[in-house]
């Protein structure tokens, strides 16, 4: 393993780390922030995901359909926000998570029934297609820097509206203390529809960022809730900077456990006993993760709330 | 007499749900042409979802036998299914035809009279794929499967067909996201050739992270025929064009069968049909020839069996026959994805065979004779 | 020797030294009061005291016990116990409830997985005698959420003292109440301390200087001033920092 | 004013009754009385009519019921919302892979190991799990679950993901299977002693503290309760009832596999006792029934079966927001104090 | 400029008011006194939008906002110190006393109102030191009278038309408390509109042009 291989490795990690930032952005608003526990958020990755990648397919333009994913997502959630999850706000977390629950199951039939049950065809821009040359001597999937430039902008937006702006102010006012909120004359519900929209416009860009590279096929939007959730507890709920520092975190365990824990095993046992251990160690490094940090931090690595 | 009633346990739900939907479409294609009949006699197809979940599946099974009284069943899109509905179906009596996965168990030591891989025996696809690159002498040859069972043993069917050791086997997560470390291994690696197993979603995002990483330009990527047929085809698009896989059955294999066939299944669902599909379509046939054969009584269980062993059907793969294990033999071949001049890209047959009436390596382990 | 014994108390928030190298005695007998500007790291010390904040130094003697190491509950069985500056009780159970689960704690094993608490006459028969000492016989079926902020103060002190502790804390007990109220709460400390003593926290001077025998002021988390009520009364440092002169005020305003 | 604070005198003799819903409970056990002679008989005339298949169904039903009613008393009563349940489920079925693998064949001597092994498991993850809070709790069960269930994905010797089938039945005692009509009664037997030894817990010293804990855990701190410890006991007692009723599941399947401990499978667990009615005596059952039974029709009615059970859940959150068991829990005074209460965040 | 007609209400199943009636003019301070329980609070909850009048009216500057929604009650210029002081966990201090910030309404000429400096940070930290040195504590990282401070700061910086005091000085070192009537006393002199409740009936009687006391639920 040499020392090209390792930085390649990290680059990857941090890579990795930064899309599940990305999954995660719109959740970090949504439950971190509004205390919302809204799994519906994987229906709307998966809307953004399907929608702009069946706009790419007719229309051939990527950033059409990324817009056209984002608007229409937007437009769904706030149906969904006007006649379901504003009854909610105010609703302890289980009846939070019965509810979305029940959109989930709704949201993949509907998918189903409008696309069918294969996986649909999300191409990559022609233009990203192929590798680039990083630092001359690392190839690097061109379409990867877009994902990763999404995650950092969304990272940078997230803490600058949740702790710079009046508006990030207010939402964290009247999730913590509804009643007080409005008494200083804050209209709570207004300003949870406007963050609850930017959440769904995150989850949309995620998906439509994640197609050209993932699957697009029912149920992608509930193999990323658990780990958006997971760098979300890790991070510490409601900390923005907590979920990036989580994310790439994930990530980089991840990664290691992948491609530098088989290996490693090879050296020290038998190599049929190696490969078994190595991947089950690796997938669930995440949980080893977060139990661990859980034990030394129980309300996260930066507990937003004291 | 009241109708014959076939249990078809579909995967209409869950990870498998685009193959479970073209297994559904093969059947109703035939039981279309059929109208309806087997062996001439009224036939009933009972469809239930099991999600891909073996827990599902089991209590579905048991729905078709002790509720509906099934005759036969047929269905499961995972061999995780498979072995587990194989007791309670088995116990019954009830011939079982798989359309889709063969379990190396159900093809060695537990054969069983009731069982019939009507489809083919999961080692054996790899198994052409590793001969296939055997033959093409591939010096370096890395592998590549997901860890759970179905993954251990593609390697080692590919490894018994490569017969050579391979360069590297690396095992992945299970509904793995991102390759991005199992690509960079690869490019340290540098192979003539990589082996995947990655079925559904897994594979889509191997092949398009693959190719956006530009290793294709650096080895030629050999898949298991899932990965490389219509429906992920679909799905993936330019991207997949040249890859390699091995199947029994191809759409442009040329037999009258499969010719009305594939034109059949066009018409009816206006796209090529998979592997599933086929070997779907062919179940029921199997089964129509063998209720045709035992003159529609179904009461003597083991004389069902044993006409769905011998009695004739066309396959579209041509002459097939089972082993003494219950696995069919049969052919295996080369396919490429390829664009078609009218830009249609698909598989495309190439010449030769890798083996011919293939007999999968288990059936030694089957005491059945 | 004294009841309770500190020295050298450490509590540190990030920057903050909220408790500054505390050390105070609190004799058996009497009404020790806590004073001090807002911030000066009463409460803390309280909850360093009862073990819900763990100390960054220092020790803490309880009849020559050691507890800086224990755990809350523990620090309870040696004799500590607390109310809250913010009432603390069980909104959702009955006034019944409330003080069964305060008796429960020290009267039984609450382990005990299959007897039925409430047929427990002896238990019921203690949170009687602690509802009728509070008076609040008449609300023994009422959810205690529902009280009055005064009767749910009141509960909150019942709750710390079914554990007939040594050594009672009590943090602002007059703090949301009406001048009667105030009074029956003076009343009641003057019936409590015949049974422990009390470490008293208060902003109401008149409380304070009618209860205290002798008082400690805390500033900026660092004991300020020790003494006697009156020594404490007239110590001009104090008044600077902490009394002022409320009567001053009162000519001003007359005159305003 | 007169009105004085403090009474010196001993109180008046015999305090007064204390709130309590005798009622309520008297008639819910003879719910529970007449369900189970009906219930009971239910296999044995059931092929007459025809109705063998359900009574697979039905037992499936009871033994889901039992794993739900241990999470119902972990979420109603000590205000601890397990989102791994499914674990200890899965745990104890593959006690009964490991056992019979081992070569042991009797089905009680089975069942006790399987419990205890759920017992001692959840009481590791319980260690670190209950000195959490809230959302963290729900995501440390959640991650250790996970972990069970890829371990079990890939221990090859146990099937793996393939999972792992029993070829002979267990035996109750020489020459009696554990299964069939036997198998149902004794299912049937232990759910309801779970039932009635949960709703005992619930009343004793034990239940109490629990309870109090739920509302208030730093005050019952401060009035000397051992929270940690008592959480313990309650979150282990939970996993060992969850791991029994893997066993039994197992039994009856003579096949398990991970797709058992899938997250999923635990979150609808909880969505399964929400719908019943979080801390109702009848909450569980309930919700199991409702679920299962509406799984099964609408399944075979049409491929599109996940939408209306969504449109369901909806529905109960807002018409029935103290769950189905509500409804008929009127008087029942323990609905007055359930559901999981999101934390106020005024200081 | 306050205009309360005997107004009803109660939570659940149990009535509190049984008829409230006060009127508060421009540039008055009026107090409510009463035991504890008798519906103080209960009164302001209506006011503010909190608590839904059951029969009565209440009107704001000639405008009926009897039942209004509290967020628009606030916004026409009423500002409450809660009791039990509401910090906001999740906010710093110094967020406290700018995300609600409001200029003061139209200040007419000649008024009083017009004389004194607006409330702005400066003002409040120049009010309560304690708080600049807190600057970014959390809510919930405040002492309860830090705490209390915060509460009247937050409601200041509103420039509220009619500021409402529930126990304002409750848990307040005396000097504080001092601090806060002298306050008081200038916010008065500076025409502010005040409703307030506080259990000092000596110092309140002395800053009230008008004490009202509440009777097991009813004001005359
Ligand atoms: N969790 C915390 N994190 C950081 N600082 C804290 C925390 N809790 C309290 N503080 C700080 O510690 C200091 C002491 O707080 P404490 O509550 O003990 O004051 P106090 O003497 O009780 O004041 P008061 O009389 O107003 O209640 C305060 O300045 C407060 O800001
Ligand atoms: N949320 C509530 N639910 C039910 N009853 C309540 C609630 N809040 C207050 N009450 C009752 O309403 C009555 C009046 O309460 P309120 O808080 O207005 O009294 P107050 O005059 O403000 O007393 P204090 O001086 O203690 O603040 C009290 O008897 C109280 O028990
Ligand atoms: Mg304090
Ligand atoms: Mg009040």
């Amino acid at each position: 393993m040499d020392s090209v291989f390792l930085v390649e490795q990290a680059l990857n990690g941090l890579g990795y780390g930064l899309m599940l930032f990305l999954l995660a952005a719109g959740l970090t608003l949504v439950f971190g922030i509004m205390d919302t526990l809204n799994l519906a958020h994987g229906a709307l990755f998966m809307a953004g995901g399907y929608v702009s990648a069946s706009v790419h397919t007719h229309s051939g333009s990527f950033l059409l359909a990324i817009a056209a994913g984002i608007v229409v997502t937007v437009a769904l959630a706030a149906v969904l926000e006007a006649v379901l999850i504003r009854k909610l706000y105010v609703r302890d977390h289980l009846s939070q998570v019965l509810a979305t629950f029940g959109v989930i199951l709704m949201a993949d039939d509907t998918v189903k029934a409008i696309w069918g049950p294969s996986p649909i065809m999300a191409p990559t821009p022609a233009a990203l297609s192929g590798p680039v040359e990083l630092f001359g001597f690392l190839p690097y999937p061109s379409y990867r820097l877009v994902v990763l430039a999404a995650g950092l902008g969304a990272a940078l937006a997230l803490y600058l509206l949740v702790n710079h702006t009046k508006l990030g102010m207010w939402v964290r006012a009247g999730a913590s203390n509804r009643q007080m909120a409005e008494w200083m004359g804050i209209r709570v519900n207004r300003v949870f529809a406007i963050v609850f929209a930017m959440g769904a416009a995150l989850a949309a860009l995620a998906g439509a960022l994640m197609a050209p590279i993932s699957a697009v096929q029912v149920g992608m939007g509930e193999s990323i809730l658990i780990p958006a959730l997971v760098v979300i507890v890790i991070g510490g709920i409601g900390s923005v900077r907590g979920a990036l520092i989580a994310s790439l975190l994930v990530g980089l365990v991840d990664t290691a456990g992948r491609a530098l824990l088989p290996p490693l095993l090879r050296e020290v046992l038998s190599p049929s006993l190696a490969a078994d251990i190595g991947p089950a160690v690796a997938s669930i490094a995440m949980y080893v993760l977060m139990a661990g940090v859980l034990v030394f931090k129980p309300s996260g690595l930066f507990p937003a709330k004291a | 007499a009241n109708p014959i009633k076939v249990g078809v346990a579909l995967d209409i739900s869950g990870p498998f749900a685009g193959p479970g939907a073209e297994i559904k479409d093969g059947l109703n294609l035939a039981a279309k042409l059929l109208d309806n009949k087997l062996g001439g006699v009224p036939a009933e197809f009972i469809q239930a979802d099991t999600a891909g979940n073996p827990e599902t599946a089991r209590q579905v099974a048991d729905r078709f036998i002790k509720r509906d009284k099934v005759d036969f069943f047929t269905g499961p899109v995972g061999s995780n299914v498979v072995l587990a509905v194989g007791p309670t179906v088995f116990g019954a009596k009830v011939p079982f035809l798989s359309a889709n996965p063969g379990p190396s168990q159900l093809a060695g030591k537990q054969c069983n009279p009731y069982f019939f891989g009507t489809s083919y025996q999961n080692d054996a696809m790899h198994e052409a794929a590793g001969k296939h690159a055997a033959d093409k002498a591939y010096k370096k040859v890395v592998v590549l499967a997901p860890n759970y069972p179905a993954g251990k043993d593609a390697v080692n069917g590919f490894k018994r067909g490569y017969q050579h050791t391979v360069a590297d086997e690396v095992y992945t997560k299970v509904g793995q996201l991102d390759f991005a470390a199992e690509l960079a291994q690869l490019r340290a690696a540098k192979p003539d050739a990589v082996y995947i197993f990655q079925p559904g979603g897994m594979g889509i995002n191997f092949i398009k992270q693959f190719m956006g990483a530009g290793l294709n330009k650096d080895m030629v990527l050999i898949s298991s025929p899932f990965t490389a047929d219509q429906d992920i085809i679909a799905a993936v698009g330019e991207p997949m064009v040249g890859i390699y896989n091995a199947s029994s059955y191809a759409h442009d294999l040329d037999n009258a069968v499969n010719k009305q066939f594939v034109a059949e299944f066009q018409k009816a669902y206006g796209r090529l049909p998979t592997l599933y599909a086929a070997f779907a379509y062919d179940v029921v046939m199997n089964l129509n020839a063998a209720v045709k054969a035992v003159g529609g009584k179904l009461d003597d269980k083991a004389a069902v069996a044993k006409a769905i062993k011998t009695a004739k059907f066309e396959s579209v793969r041509g002459n097939v026959r089972y082993g003494n294990n219950q696995f069919l033999t049969q052919d295996y071949y080369l396919r490429q994805v390829v664009k078609t001049k009218d830009g249609l890209i698909t598989n495309a047959l190439q010449p030769g065979k890798i083996f011919t009436a293939h007999q999968d390596s288990f059936a030694a382990e089957c005491g059945m004779k | 020797m004294s009841l309770l014994l500190i020295q050298n108390l450490v509590k540190r928030f990030g920057a903050i030294t909220a408790t500054d190298h505390v050390s105070l005695e609190v004799e058996k007998g009497e009404i020790h009061a806590l004073i001090g500007p807002n911030g000066a790291g009463k409460s803390t010390l309280v909850h360093l005291i009862s073990g819900l904040l763990p100390a960054d130094g220092g020790s803490l003697q309880l009849d020559g016990q050691e507890l800086i190491h224990l755990a809350p509950h523990q620090r309870v069985a040696a004799g500590l116990s607390r109310c809250f500056q913010i009432t603390s009780i069980f909104p959702k159970l009955t006034v019944a409830e409330n003080l069964l689960l305060a008796v429960q704690a020290h009267q039984a094993n609450s382990f005990r997985w299959f007897k039925v608490r409430d047929k427990d006459a002896e238990l019921k028969a203690k949170a009687w005698e602690l509802a009728h000492r509070m008076q609040l016989e008449s609300e023994w079926n009422t959810v205690a959420g529902t009280l009055p902020h005064g009767a749910q103060r009141k509960l909150d002190v019942a709750l710390a003292i079914a554990a007939t502790p040594k050594l009672l804390l009590l943090d602002e007990p007059m703090a949301g109440m009406g001048p009667a109220e105030s009074e029956e709460m003076v009343e009641l400390i003057q019936q409590l301390r015949k049974d422990m003593a009390i470490l008293l926290i208060e902003h109401d001077m008149d409380a304070v200087f009618q209860l205290a025998d002798r008082i400690t002021v805390l500033v900026y988390g660092k004991v300020f001033a020790q003494g006697t009520a009156e020594q404490i009364q007239h110590d001009p440092r104090v008044q600077a920092v902490y009394l002022g002169q409320e009567d001053e005020l009162e000519k001003e305003e007359g005159a305003a | 004013m007169d009105r004085k604070l403090v009474n010196v005198d001993s109180p008046p003799a015999n305090p007064p009754a204390l709130a309590s819903n005798a009622h309520a409970r008297w008639v819910s056990h003879s719910v529970l009385a007449v369900l189970v002679l009906l219930l009971g008989v239910f296999p044995w005339v059931a092929p007459a009519l025809g109705l063998d298949y359900y009574v697979d169904f039905v037992r499936r039903m009871l033994i889901v019921s039992m794993a739900a009613l241990s999470l119902n008393f972990l979420i109603g009563r000590a205000g601890l919302v397990a989102l791994g349940h499914a674990g200890f489920v899965g745990v104890g079925a593959y006690a009964v892979v490991a056992m019979v693998e081992g070569g042991f064949s009797n089905a009680w001597l089975i069942w006790l190991v399987a419990a205890v092994a759920g017992m001692l498991i959840s009481a590791v993850i319980g260690l670190v799990a209950v000195r959490t809070q809230g959302v963290y709790f729900i995501m440390i069960t959640l991650a250790f679950a996970q972990m069970l269930y890829y371990l079990a994905v890939s221990l090859r010797a146990y099937g793996g993901d393939d999972g792992y089938t029993m070829y002979s039945p267990l035996l109750l005692w020489e020459g009696t299977d554990a299964a069939g009509n036997w198998l149902f009664t004794l299912v049937l037997l232990a759910l309801a002693a779970i039932f009635l030894l949960i709703s005992r817990i619930e009343r004793s010293y034990f239940g109490r503290a629990l309870e109090g804990i739920r509302d208030n855990e730093t005050r019952m701190q401060a009035m000397g309760y051992p929270t940690v410890r008592l959480k313990l006991l309650a979150f282990a007692l939970a996993g060992g009832i969850a791991a029994l009723s893997g066993a039994l599941l197992a039994t009856q399947n003579l096949f398990v596999s991970p797709s058992l401990m899938q997250w999923n499978q635990s979150a609808l667990l909880i969505v399964m006792v929400v719908i019943g009615g979080i801390g109702l005596r009848w909450g569980a059952p309930l919700g199991v029934a409702v679920w299962l039974v509406l799984e099964e029709v609408l399944k075979q009615t049409t491929d599109y079966w996940h939408a209306p059970m969504g449109l369901l859940l909806i529905a109960v959150v807002f018409l029935a927001p103290k769950g189905l068991a509500a409804f008929f829990a009127k008087k029942d005074s323990a609905a007055k104090k359930n559901s999981y209460q999101r934390k106020e965040g005024n200081a | 400029m306050l205009e309360v007609r005997n107004i009803e209400a109660g939570y659940g199943a149990s009535q509190v008011l049984f008829g409230v009636s006060l009127s508060i003019a421009p540039h008055q301070v009026v107090s409510l006194m009463g035991r504890n329980g008798m519906g103080k609070s209960t009164t302001i909850k209506c006011i503010t939008g909190a608590l839904p009048v059951r029969k009565g009216q209440i009107f704001f500057e000639g405008k009926e906002i009897t039942n209004l929604p509290a967020d628009e009650i606030a916004r026409r210029g009423i500002a409450l110190v809660p009791e039990g002081r509401m910090c906001f966990p999740n906010l710093t201090v110094r967020e406290h006393l700018v995300a609600f910030a409001r200029p003061p309404a139209n200040p007419q000429k000649g008024e009083l109102a017009a004389q004194a400096a607006p409330w702005d940070l400066a003002k409040i930290y120049e009010l309560f030191p304690r708080l600049k040195e807190r600057e970014h504590h959390m809510g919930n990282q405040l002492s309860g009278g830090e705490q209390q401070m915060l509460a009247i700061g937050r409601a200041l910086s509103t420039n509220p038309k009619l500021l409402i005091l529930d126990e304002a000085t409750e848990g307040l070192a005396p000097v504080v408390r001092e601090e806060i009537w002298q306050c008081l006393w200038q916010l008065k002199k500076e025409g502010q509109s005040i409703l307030l409740i506080d259990k000092y009936a000596e110092l309140v009687n002395n800053l009230c042009n008008k004490v009202k006391n509440i009777e097991k639920g009813i004001v005359q």
